[in-house]
């Protein structure tokens, strides 16, 4: 593995102690840690340089706008989106995918018109089409994983008619791991005359994503899963869609001109934008993705696979243990699993008592857990930190486990 | 005594293996779901109540051994108290598993108390609870089908 | 007065120099800079405690979402809520009034409703409701002030009509500095059987704020402006209004239930956080807080109050100097001016060369421009730091700039 | 010579106060307004082109003593340029103002330099330029009544 495990001393929480135990946090996907560079960039931000943006005519606000703009041209550079213009910045995914819904889909999308996602989705990319559909009277349709637990392309393709007007689908899914095939996925949404949205919440953090490659029409992520602060994510828009979307919030920055009742609004991307940004957090995440790439996303995505092998070897050996996802090589460091006759809360808790840190429950992807039949896994995922020792100390400790609560449930 | 078995103690783990009062009950009083949001664990309580006492109480549903063990002894030790006893060992319940000192009249109840060290499943103690808070109010209100309750919400957690 | 000079040790920033002159920061009201104890405990929460909040069933994530949910009860308490439950995190005051138009507007507003706003509102307090009006045909009303430059009660209640559904308007002007009488405006809303809306931007960094004897119905602030970290703010609804409202965003965290096409909703607050949320952010404004706490509102309302005094007579004495605004005591510390013959932008350079930083523009309040009759003005803005040294650098500066300029505009 | 008279040369305060070229031209190949929405500044720019060249240029408007001797220096640099001329003399300008290096076609307009130094000022010495060319490309389009051009966006800022 070309990452070093010196990599280990860049993130300062895991030095802490967990009921005694050193942490083993392999619980990546649902929060990345955050590189101490990452903190020193936000902390001397504010020491140094803090004031409000796209506002001011002194130096601070200055320097503060600079390192705000700075930051989205960084993202542009990341995914490789052919201008900054385009870059939005939001809280989180989830907010990135309601910003579709709401300035796009809201006009896009009437009674009766078709949005294309897949099983496997995350909450936050098929609760905003509900409360769209439920406005609109579009109409959901479903498509499930093929036997590879990607995409069924033929099932997709099956899905789509003359009223699809969007596909959106995650890139690498947050429970099996597994990575969908975005371009052949475009083909099919651009073929029927869709826009592809992709929500990029748990590739941008492991592999290199390029916006233009993949042929999506739009791609959103989070910043907090990406080693950056809490509090800030991207959405990426072509920017020939983007320019012709209305406002989504209304308030300072994203105008023209203000009367007392109507208003004219600002060109893109400041139009998305209403009000004070999150801006210490737009700098974090300028040094998170710089930081991913020194570290190198190939390497981290190697890393990630290698690991995901190691972990379902690993794992496989434990008795009673249950597997999820796919075990070839597109898949991420993200491994879900039960323990025969113990409620994945418990398998948690366990764990937790030994420093170990994993995710239990339904991954807010409760559609996917009834297509796996069952109520909720358990859930190990890994970052660049991550070590094969951390995850023998797994693997051992869940045959404990089993004994420990024998006969329960 | 280990930390993790502070937490699952021989009592509770018994429980969890053995429930009692589980299943449905019929007729009665209140059938009164509750769910945690985070997790999706669903319970289904069933009450029934006599006189201003509760004259049975049995429950339904999927969970971890915590809150499997948690509904299995609360459904035993409210039987048979009035209304206002049950409310005032809901009090004394969650007083416990916050962390905030234990009731003498929790009784067995006492062995879930390591729970309390263990914030991140506080919830799956209380869900039980939560249902038979909102089932004894929707008994009071003549409610025989009460809409379910969430524990996320009625049991926000009061740290500090 | 009250406060010590000392308190400018607790801004780290202020040791900063610009153009090589001692930062003389006039410009709090755009936003506030950061005392030494928020930027500890951001940095020090992601370097113990850090997690995504409300999912985890391990160490880390319980202790984040003790940390998270405490900083709700925290601004509860400091806006004297009666209940957290009411409290939504929002990024910034902005977004807790497009909340409010979106979760409450789009329902409850129908054509030929009437919204009620002040000619000086901020344009975050503008434009949410130009946009729902616009989607819904209501009728925007615009209320003039009064000779005290406050909301002029006589003509809001002119203003009212069966129509009326809300009044919004600001606690604290951020061009006049003067406070609004909330409590009146309340039994005028609420006479006309309307809602009252307000906005706190500039009140809550303050002054104490206690929502309850206010008697409004909705109450948004921003973080950034109370000391707290950028990306965080609060608005707090009646606990009875704010559960009947449907989702505004939605996606993780904000559900009950999912299935691939409809899903259920969590109970107040949660219902309005959809995604992970700003969590180390929540967990700085807590800090904020227990500072401005520390501190003493009524301290730092006296405090700015009498900078006020000082600065107005001090500016008075500048030739040239036009002031806006109240002189009475019911103002914050706002000074709004400008100085013939120079455009406020020259001003604001002429001042940053000599590291006084102050805003020039229309400080996103175009229509309170208008009924000035001025295009923009210069803004000089106080806080805890801010000391009558500085006001008097500011006042001497203005007099050579306007020499230096002589003859232009 | 201290910083604000670096930025504020006599050159610039001298255009700022008897700005030439302003007022409406008429007739016009192209008006164009552009905006600078965080402060509200606004500027109507006409252009006669004839032949391929810039026969007339002319502004209104509001704006500081940096858009103003900007705009007024941009239209006397004009003048008498083709369209190709004037469209890369944009592009100088706009490298020159955003700290990039001075190109000896700038001419006077190197005196506007020093603004590069005030980073929050750039914008208000670019307005005129970007409404330039805005109404460079709307003659092209055969646009006369160009759309307003908004100089947050068309100039972002290009920082690192
Ligand atoms: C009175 C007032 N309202 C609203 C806002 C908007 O605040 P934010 O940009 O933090 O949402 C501001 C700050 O600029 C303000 O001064
Ligand atoms: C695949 C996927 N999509 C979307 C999200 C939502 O991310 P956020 O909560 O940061 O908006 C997540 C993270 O939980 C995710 O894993």
């Amino acid at each position: 593995m070309a990452i070093s495990a010196e990599r280990r001393d860049d993130f300062p929480i895991l030095r802490r102690r967990v009921h005694g135990a050193p942490l083993v946090y392999l619980d990546s996907a649902a929060s990345a840690q955050k590189p101490e560079r990452v903190l020193d960039a936000v902390d001397g931000f504010y020491r140094q340089h803090y004031a409000n943006v796209h506002r001011g005519a002194h130096t601070l606000s200055a320097e503060a706008t600079d390192a705000y703009e700075a930051a989205r041209t960084r993202v542009a550079r990341f995914i490789n989106a052919p201008d900054e213009r385009s870059v939005v910045f939001v809280r989180n995914a989830t907010e990135g995918i309601n910003l579709v819904a709401h300035a796009w889909g809201r006009r896009a999308i009437g009674p009766g018109d078709e949005i294309v996602v897949t099983v496997a989705e995350h909450h936050a990319n098929l609760v905003p089409w509900h409360l769209l559909a439920a406005e609109r009277g579009a109409v959901i349709r479903g498509v499930p994983l093929g036997g590879d637990q990607r995409v069924d392309l033929d099932a997709l393709k099956g899905a789509m008619s003359p009223r699809t007007k969007l596909v959106t689908t995650f890139h690498v899914s947050n429970v099996l791991g597994v990575l969908n095939p975005i371009a052949e996925i475009a083909r099919i949404a651009h073929e029927a005359g869709a826009l592809l949205l992709v929500d990029g919440a748990q590739a941008v953090p492991h592999l290199p994503v390029d916006v233009q490659a993949l042929g999506a029409d739009m791609y959103a992520f989070s910043g907090h899963k990406v080693g950056a602060p809490s509090g800030i994510g991207a959405l990426w828009v072509r920017e020939e869609l983007l320019a012709t979307w209305p406002p989504f919030m209304g308030g300072g920055e994203m105008i023209r001109t203000v009367a007392l009742d109507r208003s004219t609004y600002a060109d893109i991307p400041m139009r998305f934008e209403a009000g004070t940004p999150a801006i210490a957090e737009a700098v974090g995440l300028h040094a998170a993705l710089d930081y991913l790439d020194e570290v190198g996303l190939q390497d981290i995505w190697d890393h990630d696979r290698a690991l995901a092998r190691y972990a379902i070897e690993r794992l496989r050996g434990v008795d009673g243990v249950t597997l999820y996802g796919p075990e070839g090589d597109d898949r991420g460091g993200i491994v879900t699993f039960n323990l025969d006759g113990v409620h994945p809360h418990d398998v948690a808790s366990a764990l937790d008592v030994r420093g170990v840190a994993i995710r239990a429950g339904h991954h807010c992807a409760q559609p996917l857990m009834g297509a796996l039949g069952v109520r909720s896994t358990a859930r190990a995922s890994f970052w660049i930190h991550t070590t094969t020792d951390e995850i023998d100390l797994l693997a051992d400790a869940l045959g404990e486990v089993r004994t420990f609560f024998a006969g329960v449930a | 005594m280990g930390f993790l078995e502070q937490v699952y103690r021989d009592a509770v783990l018994e429980h969890a293996r053995s429930p009692r009062n589980r299943g449905a009950l019929d007729p009665y009083t209140v059938r009164q779901e509750g769910i945690n949001p985070s997790c999706g664990d669903e319970l289904v309580l069933y009450v029934r109540l006599d006189d201003g006492l509760v004259a049975d109480a049995r429950f339904d549903g999927h969970g971890c051994a915590i809150s499997q063990a948690s509904a299995s002894m609360m459904t035993q030790a409210i039987k048979g108290l009035s209304v206002d006893e049950a409310e005032a060992l809901i009090v004394h319940f969650k007083a416990m598993i916050h962390g905030k000192g234990v009731d003498p009249s929790l009784g067995d109840l006492q062995v879930l108390e390591g729970i309390s060290k263990l914030h991140a499943r506080v919830k799956c103690a209380t869900l039980a609870w939560v249902a038979l808070d909102a089932a004894l109010d929707a008994a009071a209100a003549g409610t025989a089908e009460a809409p379910q309750v969430d524990v996320d919400a009625v049991d926000a957690p009061t740290p500090g």
